[in-house]
């Protein structure tokens, strides 16, 4: 009976959690450079969650480095159901300049698969809002075939 | 024929312990039926004696020996059974059957154990005959025999130097408060020839000299050594931790109730000083200290019998605030408390012991996750800890919700601002009551189950059903209060509050009259209650709201969220959450919680530390400087 | 016919509908005014209510280390306890049930859903929520203090010319200020005002006193765990309590007025209600960072208690 | 406190982003522009790029090779060292920073051109269909190497 009212409402306040494996924090500051008020993603219902358990949408960046390999497949299996795997920047699409290092362990969806991937070395904040626009959907479509 | 009960109560619990050594030293089941009989009948006995004292408010006086006064004198032994005594008794006798049949498991493993029950029945004895006795000198015998018997119990594992120790500063302290008591029966009786409390109270009223001022001031030291306040508390602490917890439970339920006995006793009855505004204040600053320095010193303790004991000090200085005040609204909430204190304070001593049998240690520090071993005893322990912090639909709330007003009434009737104070700290410890039981709900029941507790089994049924008894009777008495204080509280202040027809009962009708020449002002019995809490209905609303929400949860199952977890622990999903890493054994155990508040207050529990040295003559040194405050002050404001 | 109303107060008006709707309006707006105090536009109102059913579609993952009855038991329990508080504040001069609870309990009441989150988090077994805990008692200790004394001075202003001298019974104080005007008015009351207004976003945790679920630190501290339809109610919990303690200031302080009919009177008082939300909860949000632990503790039991007992004194001494 | 009331009543100044679109600045480094006609095969730009984000595949035909040079946005750094040391400055930057893709090979610009063998046969030269490049140039049909190829720039096929 609810069932349209919730898959309505998933799209309309999705959760984000970060997730940074060995990022050189350029990806990083640009996330979060989506919260300010110049770009404000908070209009479309975005926010920063502190745990995986809260999360819908998981954003991964970095090259996935041998330290936080595990830590990472972890805290995502952690995050519940219909959850969003998006990749920011270049590192966890192909660990650009890192690619061959002997403490990365290789692009992210060597372990995890990669719904969206944002690409960009520090993608534009414009960039990031349609990624996360896009991860959003997909979310209620995972909700909605979870559902049935 | 109900006239026999009193006597008949006392004296079944001294045989039995007799009994119990003749026949019960070899095998098992001799002893625990006697000791289960000699438990089961006062408790039967004062049930039948609730209708005709309580409800027709009847008071049985009964004479040992058939010795009648002889015209005007009393001279033999009585016992008096008002609605006060009986109400104390209902508790003590309830409090005997519970600990007896618990100790029956808990002590299992335990040798020797005849003695304990005989010191046991030895203990509860003493203090059924304490509290019905008629008699000032009579009292005072079954103060020593419950001295040593308690200090006797709390010396029971004297395997282990714990006890030991505690034992003996019992023992000091308990014989310092003791001979103050016997030396103010002797001043009574050279003054007025009598040991009758009822005729004591008679001839009193024509005058006051110096010696009974002093006997007085002697007489309250000893009672309040007894109920263990300020100063000579840390004794009372340290006795609980080291007995065998069926017997702390039996002397944090019973032994401190007899101290608060003795004093209502004494100021109402007795001397009849409690009009006088400054013995009110004298008490009631007492009872605060008491009540403020037992929770703080709970708030840091790392075990969790200690920290139990160091909780009952301050919830007798929550009743002997009440009592301060002197108003019926106070004496009725302050009994009412007494009686869930022994309500919820037994039945988490009960706790403590279960975690005892099975988990082998009360160090809050290494236990931890113990609510999947042992569901019930977790559940039994929310609903002690809910009662003492005094959370409303538990019967804790209501008795404290009573003393608050009885409190805020005195202080805008007397205009007197200390009091308002007393009630700002009531509830700030009430608080601080709160803080310390959920520090031991995290370190014991929930958090991380550390390795070795891994085999722990849920405590045995026989102890649990003691345990159950007292669950429900706490959440009765907390949600049907007017029931409990209209057939058990209001006789028992009415009786306090009417000493005339305790002496004509006692020593013939018109005794009073001779000597009540002044016309005792009677304290007025009325009690206006200023708010209003009916736990009915809130209780009613409680469960609609609840059914109309689980409604509405059913209505909706299909289309929400899978609800999932797993039955083998599986790495990862449902791991704790420990920002990624494996999972290590990093626990929140008990002492580092409340670092803000302790951080805060940190002199003042510095200072309050190093009081509590654990040195036997500093506290023989606090218990005679406590006699000291009293005698000045008496002698300032009562001659 | 009587039970039918009873229903009707219980299960709408003031009761399960009412506060959850005025709860998530509350909380709704407090985030989009929020926004407009940082400049940016914020979230819709209606926010807060697509939170909830997103959060009820989602997966309720109960950890291993968790014990499952109380971990799932204790957010039903603090949101149920709440929506029976809010039923007992009198809105306007219309009171739902007589006779239920004074001000006292009302105190005790609000500590119910305290506890049930710190069992909540304490059942779910992991650190974060064991720290959580020990920061959310803490917030209990150090705001019961002034709250204690704010009501204090209200009951005893509101019951100087009654017989026991003071009353702890909500409907006297509606009656009290109706005849003497609002309790604002009195000037020896203002610092009492003040002080409810700060102890507010105490109890509640909003931003500068939210130390119990801090996200940076302890990863949402006593919610660490929780996910999925329990944190939904657990996050419904929230918003109520919001609506709860501005009611009850608006009930202590502000009330004794009354237009006739209930409806007007509930839209004046939630405008209030808003009005208060704004004044005691987002401005300290916009403009103070998250403070530490002691400072919370010292930050109320000196400054805020302060104000209180300044007052308490006034109303002693008669004024 | 007193700021916070201020910006109250103030007008917001947060973009309505995805309402109204907004260009990147004027030499922004965004997606990579491959003009495959003007390359030389000279393979600088392979070995000048730090994340190898440039690859070329070759496919001999009978008579010429046919050069697909890919460059992986995914992988790219956009530090436009490339254009700079392209000596035919056939790569350039454009301004398209809207990167956002579900699968991966949106991300790949690609770039074909024809080398004919020494004997000059000119064949027809439809230019090879990577599946739906977002910017992709139709390489012209006669494509006949404007210069031969120094001798060492035979391109290696990774």
């Amino acid at each position: 009976m609810f069932k349209k009212l919730i898959d309505d409402c998933t799209v309309k306040s999705p959760w984000i959690y970060h997730i940074n494996s060995g990022s050189c924090n350029g990806c990083d500051i640009e996330l979060v450079a989506v919260l300010t008020p110049r770009y404000d993603a908070e209009r479309f219902g975005f926010k920063l969650v502190g745990t995986p358990r809260h999360a819908d949408i998981i954003v991964v960046s970095g090259p996935v480095t041998s330290q936080s390999r595990d830590r990472l497949i972890r805290t995502i299996e952690q995050v519940p159901d219909p959850k969003v795997v998006v990749s920011l920047g270049s590192c966890p699409r192909s660990c650009n300049v890192f690619k061959g290092s002997y403490s990365v362990e290789g692009p992210l969806d060597k372990f995890v698969k990669v719904d969206v991937s944002v690409a960009g070395c520090a993608p534009k904040p414009e960039a990031v809002i349609d990624g996360l626009a896009l991860a959003a959907k997909i979310l209620e479509e995972k909700r909605r075939n979870m559902a049935k | 024929m109900i006239q026999h009960f009193p006597v008949l109560a006392i004296m079944t619990l001294f045989l039995a312990s007799f009994l119990v050594v003749l026949f019960g030293s070899r095998n098992k089941i001799v002893r625990g039926t006697i000791t289960m009989v000699a438990a089961t009948v006062p408790l039967v006995l004062m049930i039948c004696l609730i209708k005709p004292v309580m409800i027709d408010g009847q008071v049985i006086s009964y004479w040992l020996g058939n010795w009648e006064p002889v015209n005007g004198w009393a001279i033999g032994i009585g016992l008096e059974v008002d609605a006060l005594s009986l109400f104390f008794a209902l508790i003590v006798t309830l409090t005997i059957f519970l600990s007896a049949f618990y100790s029956l498991k808990y002590m299992s493993r335990d040798d020797t154990l005849e003695k304990y029950y005989v010191l046991f029945l030895m203990l509860s004895g003493a203090v059924l005959g304490l509290v019905l006795t008629g008699d000032l000198f009579n009292l005072f015998i079954m103060i020593e025999i419950l001295t040593f018997a308690a200090v006797a119990l709390t010396a029971f594992r004297n395997n282990e130097d714990g006890p030991l120790e505690a034992a003996f500063k019992y023992l000091v302290v308990g014989s310092i408060g003791s001979s103050l008591t016997l030396t103010g029966v002797i001043l009574l009786y050279s003054q007025l020839h009598t040991l009758n409390m009822a005729q004591i109270s008679a001839m009193l009223q024509n005058g006051q000299n110096s010696t009974t001022v002093f006997a007085f001031v002697l007489l309250l030291t000893g009672f309040s050594i007894k109920a263990f306040i300020v100063p000579v508390h840390p004794v009372a602490a340290d006795a609980y931790t080291a007995a065998p917890t069926s017997a702390s439970m039996a002397l944090a339920g019973m032994v401190n109730k007899t101290g608060v006995y003795g004093i209502i006793r004494l100021l109402y009855i007795i001397f009849m000083t409690m009009g006088l505004s400054s013995v009110q204040n004298l008490i009631v600053t007492i009872g605060t200290v008491t009540m403020f320095l037992g929770v703080t010193m709970a708030l840091n303790q790392h075990d969790f019998k200690r920290l139990l004991a160091f909780h009952s000090i301050s919830q007798i200085g929550y009743v002997i605030t009440a009592i301060g005040l002197g108003t019926a609204l106070g004496l009725s909430g302050g009994l009412y408390h007494a009686m869930n204190h022994t309500l919820f304070k037994g039945m988490l001593f009960l706790c403590a012991g279960a975690v005892l049998y099975s988990a082998g240690t009360t160090n809050l520090d290494r236990l931890g996750g113990l609510a999947k071993k042992m569901p019930q005893t977790c559940i039994i322990f929310l609903i002690g800890a809910f009662s003492i912090s005094g959370i409303p639909p538990f019967n804790g709330f209501v008795s404290k919700w009573l003393i608050y007003q009885a409190t805020y009434e005195r202080a805008s009737q007397t205009g007197n601002f200390g009091f308002a104070l007393v009630t700002v700290i009531a509830v700030v410890v009430s608080v601080m009551t709160l803080a310390s039981f959920i520090k031991v709900t995290q370190s014991v029941f929930f958090g991380e189950l550390p390795a070795e507790f891994n085999n722990v089994k849920e405590a045995p049924v026989s102890m649990r059903i003691p345990m159950w008894i007292m669950a429900i009777l706490c959440i009765v008495t907390g949600v049907l209060p007017s029931q409990v204080y209209q057939y058990l509280i209001r006789p028992a202040v009415n009786a306090v509050l009417s000493p005339v027809k305790y002496i004509n009962v006692m020593m013939g009708n018109g005794y009073a009259e001779q000597f009540l020449s002044k016309a005792q002002a009677a304290p007025d019995k009325s009690v206006a209650l200023a708010g209003y809490w009916q736990p009915e209905s809130w209780l009613l609303l409680f469960i609609i709201v609840l059914a109309a929400f689980t409604v509405a949860a059913l209505l909706g199952k299909k289309d929400r969220g899978v609800q999932s977890s797993s039955a083998e622990v599986t790495d990862g999903k449902y791991a704790t959450f420990y920002s990624g890493e494996k999972n290590e054994f990093s626990r929140v155990g008990g002492s580092d919680l409340f670092w803000g508040l302790k951080y805060n207050l940190r002199h003042y529990f510095g200072f309050i530390g190093n009081i509590h040295s654990g040195v036997v003559n500093d506290y023989a040194l606090w218990a005679v400087m406590i006699f000291a405050v009293y005698t000045v002050f008496a002698f300032i404001f009562l001659l | 016919m009587q039970i039918l109303w009873f229903l009707f107060y219980i299960l709408i008006f003031p009761g399960f509908l009412f506060t959850m709707f005025a709860g998530l309006l509350l909380a709704g707006i407090d985030r989009k005014v929020l926004a407009k105090m940082q400049r940016r536009i914020g979230p819709p109102i209606t926010q807060p209510f697509y939170d909830f059913v997103k959060l009820m579609g989602k997966e309720t993952i109960v950890p291993d280390a968790a014990s499952r009855t109380a971990f799932l038991t204790a957010p039903v329990i603090g949101l149920v306890s709440l929506i029976v508080t809010a039923v007992v504040i009198p809105i306007g001069n219309f009171l739902a049930f007589r006779g239920i609870a004074d001000v006292i309990v009302i105190i005790y009441l609000l500590t119910i859903p305290a506890v049930a989150i710190i069992i909540g988090g304490a059942s779910s077994g992991s650190p974060f929520s064991g720290i959580g805990i020990s920061r959310e008692m803490v917030a209990i200790v150090s705001y019961e203090l002034p709250l204690i004394l704010v009501l204090l001075t209200v009951c005893k202003k509101a019951g100087i010319m009654l017989t026991g001298g003071m009353t702890f019974s909500l409907s006297d104080i509606v009656v009290y200020q109706f005849y003497n005007g609002t309790m604002i008015s009195h000037w020896a009351m203002i610092p009492a005002a003040i002080a409810f207004l700060m102890i507010i976003p105490g109890e509640v945790g909003t931003q500068p006193f939210d130390i119990a679920e801090a996200e940076t630190e302890i990863c949402e501290g006593t919610m660490a765990e929780y996910s999925g339809a329990p944190l939904a109610v657990f996050e419904l919990s929230h918003a109520v309590k919001m609506f709860v303690m501005t009611a009850l200031f608006t009930a202590l302080f502000l009330s004794g007025w009354t237009t006739g009919s209930i409806i007007l009177d509930t839209i004046i008082v939630l405008a209030i209600c808003i009005l208060v939300t704004i004044i005691s909860m987002t401005l300290p949000h916009a403009s103070a960072a998250r403070l530490k632990v002691e400072w919370l503790f010292r930050y109320y039991w000196r400054i805020v208690s302060g104000l209180a007992l300044v007052s308490l004194i006034l109303v002693w001494c008669g004024l | 406190m007193k700021v916070a009331i201020a910006n109250l009543f103030s007008r917001t100044d947060c973009e309505r982003y995805p309402f109204n679109p907004k260009t990147a600045p004027a030499h922004y480094r965004g997606r990579l522009v491959f003009h495959p006609e003007g390359c030389i095969g000279c393979g600088i730009c392979e070995r000048v790029c730090s994340p190898q984000a440039i690859s070329t595949t070759v496919v001999h035909e009978e008579d010429g090779d046919r050069i697909t040079r890919v460059f992986h946005m995914g992988s790219c750094t956009f530090c436009q060292t490339c254009v700079d040391f392209c000596p035919r400055h056939t790569i350039e930057m454009s301004k398209d920073y809207d990167m956002v893709v579900t699968n991966e090979d949106d991300l790949k610009v690609m770039g074909t051109y024809f080398k004919a063998a020494k004997k000059p046969a000119p064949k027809a030269v439809e230019a090879a269909k990577p599946e739906e490049a977002a910017v992709k140039i139709e390489t012209a049909a006669d494509s006949a190497p404007k210069e031969t190829p120094e001798a060492e720039s035979a391109p290696k096929a990774e």
